[in-house]
């Protein structure tokens, strides 16, 4: 039996279920219990996935020469569906207890759930057009997330979200329309098949820039940033948990991948661009967050600068690539942006959650009026530390072994001014974390705080889970590094072999 | 073919003076009575252009994002004072925008042209593949139809979904308490 | 550079662009929302006008037609899918927006985006 | 007609009747638009659109306060939940058949009603879906105004 579907069907049925159940009043523990069977069935079936081999799914049975929709499992596509899985496991946890805070339980999983089921959707389809409809579903629940608690503020950021998206969404419909035009398909492989024939056209320069405007701007890339600060703070903290860990790279970094690596073939051109984006991403986002005082701003910023050194470094993999240079080189770069793009999920969404935890407590974000949270919080100021050390690439941590590849890669590829700046990059960020460290979690509790106590085992048992991923995912990398990385960095590498895998020539 | 282009034009023109007019004018009404005039035309020229199920979607879909924007615009007092910003700013703007359009002119000259497209060439296309199959292996003989709820039924699935999220999104704005307990001051 | 062939493309482009203009320039919400629609039509249309085929028939057989000669000259059915579909996603964040910009509107009492980031102070 | 329904009385007797005919006929031209969507242009997004139009036009001319008085507020979800369910069923359906989304009934003869497999019902499917959600839209923004909150 195929399993490749249910990773939509669970979650779009579990959403669809929501509306009626709040019509009959069940109890809240039924409606807890569905939500957390459902994230953890869906966890454990995209580990599962991990040991198969690489298949296509043809929906409908529609295959070649009648192209319908397919679902692919690739390297790339099973990392990124394990890191949304997990995530959104941790997420729904965590919800169990915060959202007390909210009205409409119901309201908040089926948004949830569509959601998962729409970044589940872009992940796997084969289908340029398809991945347009999952976005868009994605990115419609994520807008009325961030709306989740109707205050003005969070209104406000909201519409601006949703009015950027939506143009960012109609230059990606653009770019679709024209490589129909062109190819006369809509099936990601059979265009990689024709990409060759037409590269040079300057027709492919404008499908290219419509594509990286769209997707640039759902990961918020510099130029295109916006939005980002003010919609991830506003939204309940495990949606921010959600957004800035995974919303952001399957939406947008993911896609752009995919696209520019095994769709169109990656080229000197789109390997600077990636660079540029990259390494101006990595570098303004830090400096913006560094003034920040409101906690959950400043993470959102982060996540700006953090997805820039994705960016980049995959910009440099690609460039040696393309350029010819040594294959090694280029696997280790690529190898570690992935690292990095999956340690950022686990330390972004717990920095999230943590701010989430003290927010729950405390009712504030902002970090002045904290104050030596870790004594009458002690879970959460462990996990808190353990995020954001790792965040700053300090050892033994995740982030440090990610940055420190990232770091050789760039160093080996040639580009001596950009490993310089991503060690700067990374001591403003320790910068900015040791402010954290300095107002929140150490310090005098202040008067109003004196009673405060940890939210209690539901909100602290995913953020002890998340603390360790933290420090097992440097640890035991080579344990786990051939099962994750190493088919999605081949599937990368390996480029418009992505066709011929699946159409079979 | 050349009355279709005629046509055509006639369409797209009266739909480019509806859509400045609407965004200039003062009054929300009649922006708003505009834009669906807009849509109108883009109905016309759905079926000038052998669309018959896109012009019925489009102009019931229009009728009711006409109704749905005047009750929310007719009893709400506007006082926007649409003061241009700032001259500078706004021919930048003008410029980068007018720099978009250009370079579509340079690079649409390798699409395929108008009337012409790879679907009525002989090199073997997707679409080709439906129309192929459509009825015998489909049954239904509305070849849209069969596209959209057989071969893409899955997309359907996806199209379908996103109308589900905007309801329940739309209800969760609406609700009148988001939070319980004691909100975020901020 | 573009003939005549390619005209409507660039028609349906500057349509487009006008809408982009709206959602740079205009403060208003409810003039944000129009140019969104603006923008979803000339999307629409572009889509519309690569699949037509000159002297093309609608793609819906009727008793009459012969299946093999008809085949020969229906358009291109697939955009057409697609719009239909591009269509009702336009719609869904049609009702979103509108809804946040009532909920907007109910709490400062203006559409002025200008005004509302100021009252926020 | 938008003041008076503003302020919840509706219009005249005799337009609440005349409107209450021109729903019903709307509502079987929105019904044959969604069945005959295989055979003519139509189907279940347009149709659906109809349907609600027909609900749509009995709110406006009834007024808000009575149509309170027999509309829940959880109705148009409801409905667009389980329309939305019964086209994922029918998907899962296909799967437990062999293939997600496979057209696994008999394919009937062109041009009948009965043709074309899954598709007639998916298009009904859709048809409900897309009238519940438009006039649960259209409902949530002119008559609820405010939904209150219910603790699940």
């Amino acid at each position: 039996m195929e399993t490749l579907p249910l990773f939509i069907a669970i979650p779009l049925a579990v959403a669809f279920l929501f509306p009626v159940f709040e019509k009959l009043s069940l109890r809240r523990a039924l409606l807890d219990g569905l939500a957390v069977l459902a994230t953890a069935a869906l966890l454990a079936g995209s580990l599962g996935l991990l040991a198969q081999p690489d298949r296509v799914y043809w929906i409908g049975g529609w295959a070649p020469p009648v192209t319908g929709i397919n679902l692919v499992s690739d390297g790339l596509s099973r990392l990124m569906l394990v890191v949304v899985q997990a995530i959104s496991f941790f997420s729904i946890v965590f919800s169990l207890r915060y959202m007390d805070r909210y009205s409409s339980r119901g309201f908040y999983y089926g948004l949830f759930f569509l959601l998962l089921a729409g970044m589940n959707g872009v992940v796997l389809t084969g289908d340029l057009f398809n991945l347009f409809v999952f976005i868009e579903i994605a990115a419609i629940a994520s807008y009325a997330l961030v709306a989740f608690g109707c205050e003005s503020e969070e209104l406000e950021a909201s519409f601006k979200y949703l009015v950027l998206g939506s143009v960012s969404s109609a230059f990606i419909l653009l770019g679709v329309g024209m490589l129909y035009n062109l190819t006369g398909t809509l099936n990601m492989a059979e265009v990689a098949a024709k990409a060759p024939a037409l590269s040079g056209l300057p027709i492919m320069a404008m499908v290219g820039a419509c594509f990286l405007f769209g997707f640039g701007l759902k990961a918020a890339m510099v130029p295109f940033h916006a939005w980002l600060p003010d919609a991830h703070p506003s939204a309940p903290a495990p949606i921010s948990a959600m957004l800035s860990g995974v919303l952001i790279k399957a939406g947008g970094v993911y896609v752009l991948f995919r696209l520019f690596f095994s769709v169109f073939g990656m080229d000197l051109l789109y390997a600077r661009v990636f660079m540029a984006l990259g390494a101006v991403s990595m570098l303004i986002g830090v400096l913006l967050a560094v003034g920040q005082w409101d906690f959950k701003r400043l993470l959102a910023y982060h996540s700006i600068s953090q997805m820039g050194y994705v960016l980049l470094s995959v910009g440099v993999g690609g460039e040696v690539l393309a350029r010819g240079g040594p294959t090694p080189v280029a696997a280790l770069a690529v190898f570690a942006g992935l690292f990095h793009l999956v340690n950022h999920a686990a330390f972004k969404s717990l920095l999230f959650l943590c701010s989430g935890s003290m927010e729950y407590v405390t009712g504030t974000r902002q970090l002045a009026e904290m104050g030596g949270l870790s004594r009458p919080m002690p879970l959460t100021g462990l996990a808190c530390r353990v995020a954001a050390l790792s965040i700053s690439g300090i050892p033994p941590f995740n982030g440090f072994w990610s940055k420190l590849l990232i770091i050789i890669a760039i160093v080996q590829a040639g580009h001596y001014a950009l490993a310089a700046l991503t060690v700067l990059v990374s001591f403003l960020t320790l910068l900015s974390f040791i402010k954290v460290q300095r107002y929140a979690l150490e310090g005098p509790l202040p008067e109003l705080l004196r009673s405060v106590r940890e939210a209690g085992l539901a909100m602290s048992l995913p953020l002890l889970a998340l603390a360790a991923l933290c420090l097992l995912g440097g640890l035991l990398l080579p344990l786990y590094a051939g099962a994750l990385f190493t088919p999605a960095q081949e599937a990368m590498l390996s480029g418009l072999n992505y066709a011929r895998a699946i159409l079979g020539g | 073919m050349t009355a279709i282009l005629i046509g055509l034009f006639a369409l797209l023109i009266f739909m480019i003076v509806a859509c400045l007019i609407a965004i200039e004018t003062r009054d929300l009404l009649s922006a708003v009575v505009c834009v669906g005039a807009a849509g109108f035309g883009l109905a016309l020229a759905d079926l000038l252009l052998s669309a018959p199920d896109l012009a019925l979607t489009q102009m019931v879909v229009e009728f009711i994002c006409v109704v749905v924007l005047i009750r929310v615009v007719v009893t709400r007092q506007d006082h926007t004072h649409e003061t241009p910003k700032d001259t500078f700013a706004l021919a930048a703007v003008v410029l980068c925008l007018g720099l978009f359009l250009a370079a579509c002119g340079f690079t649409f000259a390798a699409l395929r042209p108008f009337g012409a497209p790879l679907f009525a060439g002989p090199e073997p296309t997707m679409a080709g593949q439906y129309v192929a199959h459509g009825l015998p292996d489909t049954g239904a003989v509305n070849y849209v139809t069969s596209i959209l709820l057989d071969f893409r039924g899955y997309d359907t699935l996806g199209e379908a979904t996103v109308i589900f999220v905007s309801i329940i999104g739309a209800y969760a704005v609406l609700r009148s308490v988001g939070r319980i307990g004691h909100a975020s001051h901020k | 550079m573009p003939t005549l062939d390619h005209l409507p493309y660039l028609f349906a482009m500057l349509l487009f662009v006008i809408g982009l203009y709206a959602i740079v320039a205009k403060k208003n919400l409810v003039k944000l929302i129009l140019g969104l629609i603006v923008i979803e039509y000339a999307v629409n249309l572009f889509l519309l006008l690569l699949g037509y085929r000159g002297g093309g028939v609608a793609p819906i057989l009727t008793r009459r037609d012969a299946p093999a000669e008809f085949l020969a000259r229906t358009v291109d059915p697939l955009p057409q899918a697609l719009i239909l579909t591009a269509i009702v996603i336009g719609l869904g964040t049609l009702a979103l927006v509108t809804a946040l910009a009532l909920r907007l509107y109910d709490r400062y009492g203006t559409f002025d985006i200008t005004e509302i980031k100021k009252l926020k102070g | 007609m938008q003041a008076t329904s503003e302020s919840g009385g509706g219009l005249s007797p005799i337009v609440k009747t005349v409107a209450r005919w021109m729903a019903g006929f709307i509502l079987v031209f929105g019904l044959s638009v969604v069945l005959y969507g295989h055979l003519t242009p139509g189907g279940g997004f347009a149709g659906g659109v109809v349907l609600s139009a027909a609900f749509i036009l009995v709110v406006l001319s009834h007024g808000r306060r009575e149509v309170l008085q027999i509309l829940s507020e959880r109705a148009p979800t409801i409905y667009d939940g389980l329309a939305a369910l019964a086209f994922l069923l029918l998907a899962v359906l296909g799967y437990a058949a062999g293939g997600f989304f496979l057209n696994f009934l008999p394919k009937g003869q062109p041009f009948q009603l009965w043709s074309g497999g899954i598709i007639p019902l998916c298009n009904l499917a859709i048809g409900v879906k897309v009238g519940a959600c438009l006039f649960g839209v259209f409902a949530a923004l002119a008559v609820f105004r405010h939904l209150h909150q219910r603790s699940a």
